[in-house]
Formats: structure tokens, C-alpha cells, sequence
């Protein structure tokens, strides 16, 4: 069993990255909620679009993440590509939930309902169920080589079905209804965003590097185990 | 603007939520790996 | 070429055993045809509705019974004593995937040629010059429903709580399929239904060809033991 | 590191050659237990081994990793010159495994489940090949029984079944499991002839038994294993002189 370590110099570097990612969290809370004007269409309630859309970035980069290590994984079978994946859907769920939650809290007062079939809510919600089926996986399968190696395969299909879950859930809403209302494109909108899409970034990053190394602990955990 | 204060409350809750689990799964393999023995990681911990 | 051969051999062995033993078929038909009848006894006889809908009841239909089926595929394989009865031979390992991809394709393509009448009958479906088609688009979404469910079935095989877990894996990569199937169908014998069959189509072809590379390049990972 | 780990030297006496087969460290875990652990084996060209020890000693596991059914967790194998896993087709083709319980399809006849097996190694279904079938369910006494559903068969005609695939296939590594296990006495001496016609022909053969005496008789050299691990090793002259107690099968 290949000991997969953390080397020390990345431990000490973790607390930089964390107050790093607060202070430009809160940095872009604070200017989303009170710096930059609101919407002349939307009003106040575009304001959730500063962490709706950022959610749902980090939620596909999420999954992108599992995708690349998953191909790694079966390529070069290194243990450390398999847990990357495994921490990068799980923060991935908590980026998607907090999507679709954030989508619905946008859709209630913009069209009065809390669900609409918008496209890309839509497939946001499909690649939960993506998720939730690849972290099912990894809690049934009972030996660590085979729950790699089957999550890595469902973490490669998977990811292949978003583009078409995408186009065709946008197709079969086309029918039905006309997409869904443009965002403004103000300067201090984007300056806005991209701030919370940085911030949200960075968060992503720094959870991921803690629970990677929760996961290393607790695969030499499950390794001693065994050892018995 | 209810609703906005409810999705900005909502997502730094799910993050500290996130984050302070992670902490506790953290130390508790920590712990668990020294009471098995020297770990990776862990301090050098007296044999059992 | 040998691989072809030891695709007949799996496909040549489970129609066998089918055909003796008639597991799979029978609980597919008699799962598809109460779903039928619980759909018309549910919606009641608004025959305006009924032939709106019909598309989407029918796939629904094929959906579940083509899960039952789709579970069942390594079954044989089960009760010889597990995947190793076929990993005992030399050979290309993806022609256990195609012999088991084409005898899933037929077993659900024979269930759908009863199931698509009774339902034209139930659901006042005007099939007439539209049947080819119809046909064709049902043989588009089968066989993209085949590819996943044979390859998925593979992986759940040896996993706890695989009944939920087959379903589950599969439902994301359902949606194009049923959205695709359904929506063009409905295009083709639903006057009201707007939406181009062409576009529904190729986006049917492009999920089949695509999904058949992924999964047939990638099984020879579900049998590694 | 992954599982292509330095291969450690074997202790092994070996043949001329390349070996058979070498395993170095090699070991398999299944979840929360190790099945093999850490073992060292080599075996020369034609050589017969007696593997020999309680359940679950690891004969089975090392077996299957041998045949490139299972692929090992840890160590290195080599099988007839081929490096596992990535060799595994070459090594399939130039062995075979006899499973305890046979593999076969009890919803087909005797003779159908032998022309998938030929179909399954790639054979078109030609007379020829009708004739090979039944000359090797001849062997096993169960060419009357060819046309009758394996449902129907006793686990001692099953095992036949299983051998009579086996004759269906000149390999050069033989790996048997159990071979005498549910069969009667007439079944014993039919395995026991054919052991000596693979030996004739050259085969290296590796046959794992509880019934040590039985597989010990013409073994050349005889492996004993508990809970996944090699205890002892040895002619089986020295395991008959062995002192009382060592590596106790």
C-alpha cells in the first residue's frame, strides 16, 4: 500500500490560504450587499445573484476537478488522485445544494415560484444526482482499490452527461417557455461578481486541501485497519 | 430583500457548517491515528 | 475475428438461457402492461390528454421495465459462480459488454414491440404513417438506455443496496435519453407539439455514439477484481 | 508506489529458464482483511506444487492471481514470462484455472456449456471442434449425459464438466483448485491420469488440496499456507521428516 504523505511545508501554508479566502469572502459579501447599486430591473434581489452564480461555478469546477483526478486515477491507479476526487465532490454537493437553494430563494420573488425548468437550474439539480450517486458509490463499496477505481468511472460518465443534460433540458424548455430574463452586464455588476467568483475560489481550494488531508488520515486509518 | 439577507445568511451558514465539520473529522483522525501508533502526520505517540 | 466470436458466445448463451427459462421476459411484460393499465385507470378517459401525454407514458413504461431487465443482465453469471466464468478465457474483454449490450437491446426492443401497440390502443396514439419513425426513435433511445444500463449494471453488481443503486447511477443519463424519445415522438404523432424530430434525433444519435465509446472503452475497468 | 513494487528475491529452488511463475511480495486484500500476504514463490518450467493449508490459507486467492482472474493489492507477479496486470490476456491464454465449483451455466446442456467455452476462447464452432468436445466429454465419462441440463447434474458430474473444459485447452501453466473435492474414486483416479498427462506434456502444474496426502504423492515440491502467509516449504521428503509440529497442515 504506497504511503501517500503531506508534506510539511504544505500543513503551515493551509492557515494562509484560509484567512486569505475569509478576508475576500467577507470583502465580497459586504460590497455585494451594500456597496454595489442595485439592479434598475431586478432590484434588491439581483443582489443573490453575487453568490448564486459563483456557487454554481464552483459546483461545475467541482465536478471538473473529480473528472480530471478520475481519469488520472484510472491512468496511473496513485491512491492520491482517488482522494482529490472524493474531497472535490464533496465539496461539490455542498456547492450544489447551496446553488439550487440560493436558485430558488432568486426564482421565488423574480417569477413567484420556488422551482422553475430553467436550464441551467435544471442541470444544476441533475449533477446533485450525479454527485449523490458517486458519493453512494464510495459509501458502498467496502474495499479502497475498488471504491477508487468504480467512483472514478462515475465520476468520468458522469461528468460527460452534464453538456447534454444541459442542451437538452435548454431544447425541451425552448418549447415550453422563452429563457429565462438576461443578467445586466454593469461594470460594478462584473467587478461584483468576479470578486465573489474569486472569493468562492479560493474557499473551494481551501476546503479542498483540508479535506484531502482528512482523507489521507483516514485511508491510513482504514490501511491499519486492515493491517490487523 | 428578505430573501436576500435569507441566501447570504444561507451560504455563509452551509460554509461554516462545511468547514467546522471538516475541522472535527480532522482531529478525530488525528486522535484515532495516535492512539494506533507513530502515524504519518501525527506526532511521534508513546506505543500503547 | 475472435472478439466477434466471443460476442456471439455471450449473446448466443443468454438468449439461450432466455429463451428457456423466460425470466427476464416475463416479469418485463407483465411489469409494462400494469403500468399501462394503471396509467389509463389513473388519468381516466380524456382521450384528448391521453394522446398528448402518450409519449411520455410509454417511456415511462420502458423505463421501469427496462430497469428490471437491465438488472438482470449478469445474472447467468451470478448463479455460475460470479464475472470469473467469463474471465476464464483469453480474449478482448469488451466483447462481454457487447454480447450483453445487444441481448439487453433485443429483450427490451421485443417488450417495446408489444408495449408501443397496446399503448397505441390505450392511449389513442394515431401511429398510422408514422410507424417507421416512431420506430426508429424508439431503437435510438433503447439502445442509449442499453449502453448505460448494461455498463452500470457491471459496477452495481458487486455493491450493497444495488437495487437503489442501479436506478440512481442511471437516472442523470436518462434525461436526454427520455427528453430525446419522448420529445420527439410526441413531435411525430402529436399535431400540437411543436419542436423539430431532427434536432431530438441527433440528439439522440450523438448521446448513443458517445456513451457507447465512454462505456465500451471503459468496461474492461467494471471487471477487474 | 502503487502495486508494481521491487521484486524481493524468492526463496524458491528453480528450474531451468525463466520461471514459470514468481510471485515477489505479492498480496491481495479484500476490504478489512489481507486474503494473501507478503508471499514469496517461484516455479520452475514442468515443475508440480502441492499448495496445501486450512480455509481461507490464501490457495484460492493466490490461484486466481495467478490466473490473472484477480489482480494482486501489493508485490510483483510474473506468470510464464508475462508481468501481471498488465500481461493478463497473454497469461490467460497460456494457462488455465480447474475452480472448486466449476463455473457452469446449470440453464445449459453438458455440451452447450462446452461450445461456449470454445466459443469463448475465440474457436469457431466447426465439426472439428464438435469432435474435441465430445472426445473430452468422452474422458470424463459424460457424453451420455451431454444433451441433459447442468441444473440436473451432481457436483461430482459438474467437477467432470469443469475438466472436460479443461482438456479443451492445452495450456502450459495448469492451476487446479480443489480438483478432487466431490468426486468419487473412479473421479480421483481420472484427475490423478490427467495430472500425469500434463506432467508428461510438460505443463507446470500448481494444485491446491486439503487433501495433502493425496496431492503430496507425486508433487515435487509441496507449500503449506496459513491465513494468507507461506509457513512452510519443501520436497515432500522433508515433509515427511519434518520435525512434529512445523508448519502443521
Amino acid at each position: 500500500m504506497s504511503e501517500p504523505s503531506v508534506s510539511p511545508r504544505l500543513r503551515g501554508w493551509h492557515r494562509i490560504l484560509g484567512l486569505v479566502a475569509l478576508v475576500t469572502t467577507v470583502s465580497g459579501s459586504v460590497v455585494a450587499l451594500f456597496l454595489v447599486p442595485p439592479d434598475a430591473l431586478q432590484g434588491q434581489v439581483e443582489r443573490l445573484l453575487y453568490v448564486h452564480v459563483p456557487a454554481a461555478w464552483l459546483a461545475f469546477l467541482a465536478f471538473f476537478v473529480v473528472f480530471v483526478m478520475s481519469v488520472l486515477y484510472l491512468i496511473q491507479r496513485d491512491p492520491r488522485w482517488d482522494m482529490v476526487a472524493a474531497s472535490s465532490a464533496e465539496i461539490g454537493v455542498l456547492f450544489t445544494a447551496l446553488t439550487l437553494a440560493l436558485g430558488s430563494l432568486w426564482g421565488k420573488p423574480t417569477w413567484g415560484v420556488w422551482w422553475t425548468w430553467d436550464p441551467r437550474i435544471t442541470t444544476t439539480a441533475i449533477l446533485l444526482v450525479i454527485y449523490v450517486g458517486y458519493l453512494a458509490v464510495r459509501s458502498f463499496a467496502e474495499d479502497p482499490e475498488r471504491r477508487a477505481r468504480w467512483s472514478a468511472v462515475v465520476g468520468i460518465v458522469g461528468f460527460a452527461d452534464v453538456p447534454i443534460v444541459y442542451l437538452s433540458v435548454t431544447w425541451w424548455r425552448s418549447l415550453h417557455q422563452p429563457p429565462s430574463s438576461p443578467m445586466s452586464m454593469a461594470p460594478a455588476f462584473v467587478w461584483t461578481l468576479m470578486l465573489n467568483v474569486l472569493a468562492f475560489t479560493l474557499v473551494y481550494w481551501y476546503l479542498l486541501l483540508r479535506r484531502y488531508r482528512v482523507a489521507v488520515a483516514e485511508r491510513e486509518l482504514e490501511d491499519r485497519a486492515a493491517e490487523g | 430583500m428578505s430573501y436576500v439577507w435569507a441566501g447570504y445568511a444561507l451560504t455563509w451558514i452551509a460554509m461554516a457548517w462545511f468547514v467546522w465539520r471538516l475541522e472535527r473529522r480532522a482531529r478525530d483522525a488525528a486522535r484515532r491515528l495516535q492512539r494506533t501508533g507513530p502515524g504519518v502526520d501525527a506526532p511521534a505517540a508513546s506505543p500503547r | 475475428m475472435e472478439m466477434w466470436l466471443r460476442t456471439w458466445a455471450i449473446l448466443w448463451k443468454d438468449i439461450l438461457i432466455e429463451v428457456r427459462t423466460k425470466g427476464t421476459f416475463n416479469a418485463m411484460a407483465f411489469f409494462a402492461a400494469l403500468i399501462l393499465f394503471i396509467f389509463s385507470f389513473a388519468i381516466g378517459p380524456d382521450f384528448e390528454l391521453l394522446r398528448r401525454i402518450a409519449a411520455g407514458l410509454l417511456w415511462v413504461g420502458i423505463t421501469f421495465t427496462g430497469l428490471l431487465a437491465l438488472a438482470r443482465t449478469y445474472h447467468s453469471e451470478e448463479l455460475a459462480g460470479g464475472l470469473e466464468a467469463l474471465l476464464l478465457y483469453p480474449g478482448e474483454p469488451r466483447a462481454i459488454f457487447l454480447g450483453k449490450l445487444i441481448g439487453n437491446l433485443m429483450v427490451l426492443l421485443v417488450v417495446e414491440a408489444i408495449l408501443y401497440p397496446v399503448a397505441a390502443v390505450l392511449f389513442h396514439m394515431q401511429l398510422a404513417g408514422h410507424v417507421l419513425p416512431v420506430a426508429g426513435i424508439a431503437v435510438l433511445g433503447t439502445f442509449g438506455f442499453s449502453v448505460i444500463g448494461t455498463f452500470y449494471s457491471a459496477l452495481t453488481l458487486h455493491l450493497r443496496a444495488r437495487e437503489v443503486m442501479l436506478p440512481l447511477l442511471v437516472l442523470p443519463l436518462l434525461v436526454p435519453v427520455i427528453l430525446g424519445a419522448v420529445s420527439a415522438t410526441a413531435a411525430l404523432i402529436d399535431p400540437s407539439a411543436r419542436g423539430g424530430v431532427g434536432g431530438w434525433v441527433r440528439l439522440l444519435i450523438a448521446f448513443d455514439v458517445l456513451y457507447f465509446v465512454v462505456c465500451t472503452w471503459t468496461f474492461p475497468v467494471l471487471l477487474e477484481r | 508506489m502503487g502495486q508494481l513494487g521491487e521484486a524481493s528475491v524468492s526463496t524458491g529452488s528453480s528450474g531451468a529458464g525463466t520461471p514459470a511463475l514468481r510471485l515477489g511480495g505479492a498480496g491481495k486484500r479484500f476490504a478489512r482483511n489481507w486474503g494473501l500476504r507478503d508471499v514469496d514463490l517461484e516455479v520452475g518450467p514442468g515443475e508440480l506444487v502441492a499448495l496445501t493449508g486450512p480455509n481461507g490459507a490464501g490457495k484460492t486467492t493466490l490461484l486466481k492471481i495467478v490466473s490473472a482472474l484477480h489482480r494482486a493489492t501489493t508485490g510483483t507477479v510474473e506468470v510464464l514470462g508475462c508481468r501481471l496486470p498488465a500481461e493478463e490476456n497473454l497469461v490467460r491464454e497460456r494457462s488455465t484455472l480447474l475452480p472448486p465449483h466449476g463455473y457452469v451455466y446449470e440453464q445449459l446442456t453438458g455440451l452447450e456449456n462446452l461450445r461456449f467455452a470454445r466459443l469463448m476462447a475465440g474457436v469457431k464452432p466447426t465439426s472439428e471442434t464438435r469432435e474435441q468436445i465430445d472426445r473430452a466429454l468422452d474422458r470424463v465419462g459424460l457424453l451420455a449425459a451431454a444433451d441433459e441440463r447442468v441444473g440436473g447434474y451432481s457436483s461430482g458430474m459438474r467437477k467432470r464438466l469443469a475438466i472436460a473444459r479443461l482438456l479443451l485447452r492445452p495450456v502450459e501453466l495448469v492451476l487446479m483448485d480443489e480438483p478432487y473435492a466431490s468426486l468419487d474414486v473412479a473421479g480421483i483416479e481420472l484427475v490423478d491420469e490427467i495430472v500425469g498427462e500434463l506432467r508428461a506434456g510438460g505443463s507446470t502444474i500448481l494444485l491446491a488440496s486439503h487433501r495433502w496426502e493425496r496431492a503430496i504423492r507425486e508433487a515435487d515440491r509441496l507449500v503449506v499456507m496459513e491465513r494468507g502467509r507461506i509457513t512452510w516449504m519443501g520436497s515432500p521428503g522433508e515433509w515427511a521428516g519434518r520435525p512434529a509440529g512445523a508448519g502443521g497442515a
